[in-house]
């Protein structure tokens, strides 16, 4: 007999705007969304177990594979939370060299993260310029450390070697025509009716809501709230670097995409202020070979491309960590999918994934 | 009563460290800290399970502590080192955006007991604990839907438990490779001529 | 062989059998056009070892209803090829031993009128495609561009009404022959240039075909790849033909309405009429045909560049405000666009 | 080039069914539509190898069809979990023949840094891999040279008993 029932659909593990084997088991009612469920962990491999099985040298090669678009991001948090266990401090040059790399690091992520949402909105040519820019960086960190994707780049106590020469030359070649770059694809977007309506007031969400949906990073601060950890816990030498950190007002999609965009900008300004002021001198502190932190536990937050990345090492006095806890941000911007998406359309979830700017291999460890 | 050990010096010696949330929170319920101590300049309170929920809200709600971000809740296994104590940790690690002060909040969790949820506070703790469930074993009572969420859904064992071994057991390791798979069309494996 | 059968069955099936060759090249090559323009567009090179060939392979899934999901296609693919016959292909007709040869198949004189009914049976095949694939997505897909195409035949109807006023015919050729007489292409037209006519148009024909902004039915980053998910091999072969055949058919309608069809260039400009009538004058007629047969190539390569153009451009539209852009915008101008045509005529005709 | 080469002994005597062979395997190997199935890092390569600098389409291998239905070749790129493994095998079963398959990295080609728990130790447990490419992530260039051998392995098959 005739009747209306909602309509169980899988946005399967293979599907080509999940950004990775994501599954959402959506309930419709016609178009809009009614009810939306997020199923994680085809990609879990276990990395905090490993952690737990292999030395403080060997996890560091895990932590790029978690996030793999910010490889250095995560290598760092990692690495700071061992020296903090350990005590030891990097020297001032090899600060300045992992905040020039972590920048650039963030601006590669943020440009897969433009590239992959404009897909996904169905603007196939940004993609494309967003990878060309992509590969430029991607040429300099593996100038540096000889990978372009698992970079593997920090050490504990410093780093493992200087910047080769004609490596700044080349970084500031790529600060100096980066803005007209990214002027292209904003005058392609920002005023393009057709991504302004499918961007404005979507995926709403405000200040105490995303707080205590314990969002960070540019899904918070696009809802007004001012928590950036390069501000409010100065790791490296950020506190000697002036740049300001945007802030979204209304909370929706299209704000998460300003912001983004403005950070790049201001990833690039801290990129060229750092190259100025890195002193000379050695890159790396004496570290004993073997490193066996004194028994303890520490708690470190690092400010990646996609909010708040956690470690929480706990060390028992021999080489392997007896904990080794992993806080992904995308783990956590994920879990507010639902609440997002009610009442959307389904283009509308196409959407809301992409400006969560979410990486499996970061949220299933 | 609560004991405040000594900061362990760690090489530089810096005047102590001090929390101001840590020293609120002792002021006003003082019977719920079980232990608090300083890690490396960070405090880390030991609270009763059966305080938590109470604290936990004073922690959020208070103007002095105001901890309105639960960045990290993570389950921890210390059948190795605490062998006489209860088998888990429960570790919470909170953040003030308005005081950008840290504090990190423990329980001590039996084997078979359950740890109160907090789901009520921060909604961020939802699929935290359901991953401290899904890789530990630690229920939480008062969670809305308390299942697995990394792990298949017919995995019967707690992987990040010590006794579990990392290659995982042997039934965990499945076989989908069909017979007919291999008589596909014949290959002639000619060397390609360069 | 007398004289009945030849003219009425030998040089038809010829025609047919030349438009359907012609076409299909076409396709393949346009094909191939969109991934080198979009390539070049996108600062890459496309595909340089070869050309691109259809798939090969046939397959149905096992729960579809087996002979709906066989008959889509060929549903789809009927419509787009019939709708040749009524374009005219060149202007003169001409005679290749002693049999006088027109360049067209059929010269209906309600020839917009059958277009419009034959490219709309289209539907039927999107909505058939998606219900026997017994897939989610593809349901989904298919009642998407059923209401899609529906809702854009209007605008499409009312820009070609403001054509027929001016052209006094519904037959294609006559269409062109009045352009002819009234001194300049319909896009020029003194009386009161069709410029928001063609701007109707198109925007309605892209959508018509699920293109490039509109294509919401195959919109893959979302459906996964609509209506067409579950076909694969021959049958996804006949859609991906029949999408890229309506794009080459509604290219055509553009030029032969709005463009002049098979007239030179420079028709418009006054002094210039006849310069580029004939390449090959010392073919006679059939040079003169051949040579509005190559004007009118050039003005569809024209738009179906601008077609790929948009695709490499735009982002997609979300299902409601396409439905809002059509009913709200695009049905209201066409509308105001016919009472001005009507009204101009009245003043100045 | 499959089409140029003159008759070797081990043909099949037919010159008309050698042609037709040819012919096949010449279309077959150039439009190569591999289905987008990106499961961790190397899906991000697999990205920038489909995008300007590289560009896959060069060799006629552009069009990343999202459904299996429509792919003959699936790349699988990144780890395979034993989550995710059922999920592949009915991806495989779904993509119309001849199909193949690239392992596109260690994790998929052995299991990789992981020898976990949840992990799939090589992705032939689950389907047959006509290429496997080493690499953690494999360079772009390294995927087009799998590209390359799948297409001179297309190039001898015989299927014509």
């Amino acid at each position: 007999m005739l009747g209306t029932r909602e309509l169980e659909i899988n946005l399967g593990p293979q599907h080509p705007s999940t950004h990775g084997v994501l599954r959402v088991k959506l309930k419709l009612d016609g178009e809009t969304i009614v009810e939306s469920d997020p199923v994680i962990g085809y990609l879990h491999r276990g990395c905090e177990k490993l952690g737990e099985n292999r030395n403080y040298i060997q996890t560091e090669v895990y932590t790029d594979r978690m996030d793999y678009i910010a490889a250095i991001n995560e290598n760092l948090v990692y690495i700071e939370a061992v020296e903090r266990l350990l005590g030891v401090e990097a020297p001032p040059r090899a600060q300045y060299m992992r905040v020039i790399l972590a920048e650039f690091q963030r601006i590669a992520s943020h440009l897969v993260w433009l590239a992959t949402h404009a897909l996904d909105i169905g603007a196939m040519s940004v993609f494309l310029y967003c990878f060309r820019e992509r590969e430029e960086i991607l040429d300099l960190i593996e100038g540096y450390c000889g990978a372009r994707l698992t970079t593997n780049a920090v050490r504990t106590g410093g780093m493992r070697l200087d910047f080769p020469e004609g490596w700044l030359g080349s970084a500031k070649a790529f600060c100096d025509e980066f803005p007209v770059r990214l002027k292209e694809y904003d005058t392609l977007l920002k005023t393009n009716r057709i991504w302004m309506g499918r961007t404005k007031d979507i995926g709403v969400i405000t200040g105490e809501r995303a707080l205590a949906y314990g969002l960070t990073g540019p899904c918070l601060r696009a809802s007004g709230v001012n928590y950036d950890v390069r501000k409010a816990m100065p790791y490296e030498v950020y506190s000697e670097i002036e740049f300001d950190v945007p802030l979204g007002s209304v909370g929706d999609t299209y704000d998460r995409y300003l912001v983004r965009l403005e950070e790049m900008r201001q990833s690039r300004l801290i990129i060229l202020q750092a190259m100025e002021k890195m002193p000379q001198g050695p890159v790396m502190n004496k570290v004993p070979k073997r490193i066996k932190p004194p028994a303890g536990e520490v708690y470190v937050v690092n400010e990646g491309p996609r909010g708040e990345l956690g470690v929480y090492l706990v060390s028992d006095g021999t080489d392997t960590a007896a904990r080794c806890r992993f806080k992904s941000p995308c783990f956590v911007n994920l879990q507010a999918l639902p609440e997002l998406a009610k009442g959307h359309m389904v283009a509308d979830i196409v959407a809301l994934i992409g400006t969560l700017d979410i990486v499996l291999g970061c949220i299933d460890r | 009563m609560a004991t405040t050990e000594p900061p362990e010096e760690n090489g530089s010696v810096e005047q102590a460290p001090t929390s101001a949330a840590l020293d609120r929170l002792l002021a006003t319920m003082p019977d719920a800290v079980e232990h608090s101590e300083f890690q490396r300049g960070a405090p880390i309170v030991r609270i009763a399970p059966a305080r938590l929920l109470e604290a936990m809200t004073f922690l959020r709600d208070d103007p002095a502590c105001r901890f309105d971000l639960l960045s990290s809740l993570c389950g921890m296994d210390l059948s190795l080192t605490r062998t006489d104590g209860p088998r888990f940790d429960v570790v919470y690690h909170l953040y003030s955006v308005e005081h950008r002060h840290v504090l990190t909040v423990k329980i001590a969790v039996a084997e078979e007991q359950e740890a109160p949820s907090v789901t009520g506070i921060w909604v961020t703790a939802n699929w935290h604990e359901r991953e401290a469930y899904d890789m530990f074993g630690i229920g939480f009572a008062g969670h809305p839907d308390l299942r697995r969420i990394l792990m298949p859904d017919g995995f019967d064992a707690f992987p990040l438990r010590k006794d579990f071994p990392l290659e995982g057991r042997e039934k965990d390791h499945g076989c989908w490779r069909r017979p007919e798979d291999d008589d596909r069309y014949t290959y002639v494996a000619q060397a390609p001529e360069k | 062989m007398n004289e009945q059968l030849l003219r009425y069955l030998v040089i038809p099936m010829a025609q047919i059998g030349a438009i359907i060759g012609v076409m299909l090249l076409c396709v393949m090559y346009l094909v191939l056009w969109e991934r080198k323009l979009i390539a070049f567009m996108q600062v890459r090179m496309g595909p340089m070892r070869v050309g691109y060939h259809g798939l090969l392979q046939p397959l149905v899934p096992k729960a579809a209803d087996r002979w709906v999901h066989l008959i889509a296609p060929i549903i789809l693919m009927i419509p787009a090829l019939a709708c040749f016959a009524v374009i005219p292909f060149a202007g003169t007709t001409f005679d290749i031993a002693g049999q006088t040869i027109q360049p067209w198949v059929a010269d209906l004189n309600i020839g917009l009128l059958y277009f419009l009914a034959i490219s709309s049976l289209g539907v039927y095949g999107l909505v058939l495609a998606g219900w026997s694939s017994n897939s989610k997505y593809s349901m989904l897909g298919s009642l998407r561009s059923a209401a899609q195409m529906i809702s854009y035949e209007v605008p499409l109807g009312l820009s070609i009404v403001a054509i027929l006023m001016l052209s006094g015919t519904a037959s294609l050729v006559g269409i062109v022959e009045a352009q002819r007489a009234a001194g300049s292409w319909f896009l020029f037209n003194p009386i009161y240039p069709q410029v928001i006519g063609l701007f109707l148009y198109f925007i309605a024909a892209v959508a018509e075909t699920n293109r490039a902004p509109f294509d919401l039915p195959e919109a893959e980053t979302e459906l996964v790849a609509g209506f067409h998910t579950e076909y694969s091999g021959m049958k996804f072969a006949f859609m991906f033909l029949a999408e890229y055949l309506n794009m080459i058919l509604a290219a055509l309608i553009v030029s032969v309405l709005f463009l002049g069809g098979w007239l030179p260039v420079t028709f418009g400009i006054p002094g210039l009429h006849g310069l580029f009538g004939n390449f090959l004058p010392f073919l006679g007629a059939a040079g003169a045909a051949i040579t509005g047969f190559f004007w009118l190539a050039l003005k569809v390569f024209a738009v179906l560049t601008v077609y790929l153009w948009l695709r490499a451009t735009f982002p997609r539209y979300r299902y409601d405000q396409l439905m809002s852009l059509g009913w709200k915008w695009l049905i209201p101008l066409g509308l105001v666009h016919v009472m001005v045509t009507a009204l101009l005529m009245l003043l100045r005709g | 080039m499959g089409l140029s080469r003159e008759l070797q002994e081990g043909d099949h005597p037919a010159i008309l069914v050698t042609k037709y062979e040819s012919l096949f395997n010449w279309a077959r190997k150039s439009s190569l539509w591999p289905m987008t199935f990106g499961l961790a890092c190397c899906a991000i390569e697999m990205m920038s190898a489909g995008a300007s600098r590289f560009d896959m389409d060069r060799f006629g291998a552009g069009i990343f069809r999202a459904t299996p239905r429509q792919a003959d070749l699936m790349i699988v790129s990144g780890s395979v979990t034993e989550k995710m493994a059922p999920v592949i095998r009915r991806l495989y079963d779904q993509m119309p023949e001849p199909k193949w398959v690239m392992s596109m990295g260690i994790c998929s080609t052995a299991g990789g840094p992981f020898p976990t728990y949840s992990h799939v130790q090589g992705v032939d447990r689950v389907v047959p891999v006509d290429v496997y490419i080493p690499g953690c992530p494999p360079r772009p260039e390294a995927l087009f040279y799998g590209l390359l051998m799948l297409q001179d392995k297309i190039d001898q098959m015989k299927y014509s008993k």
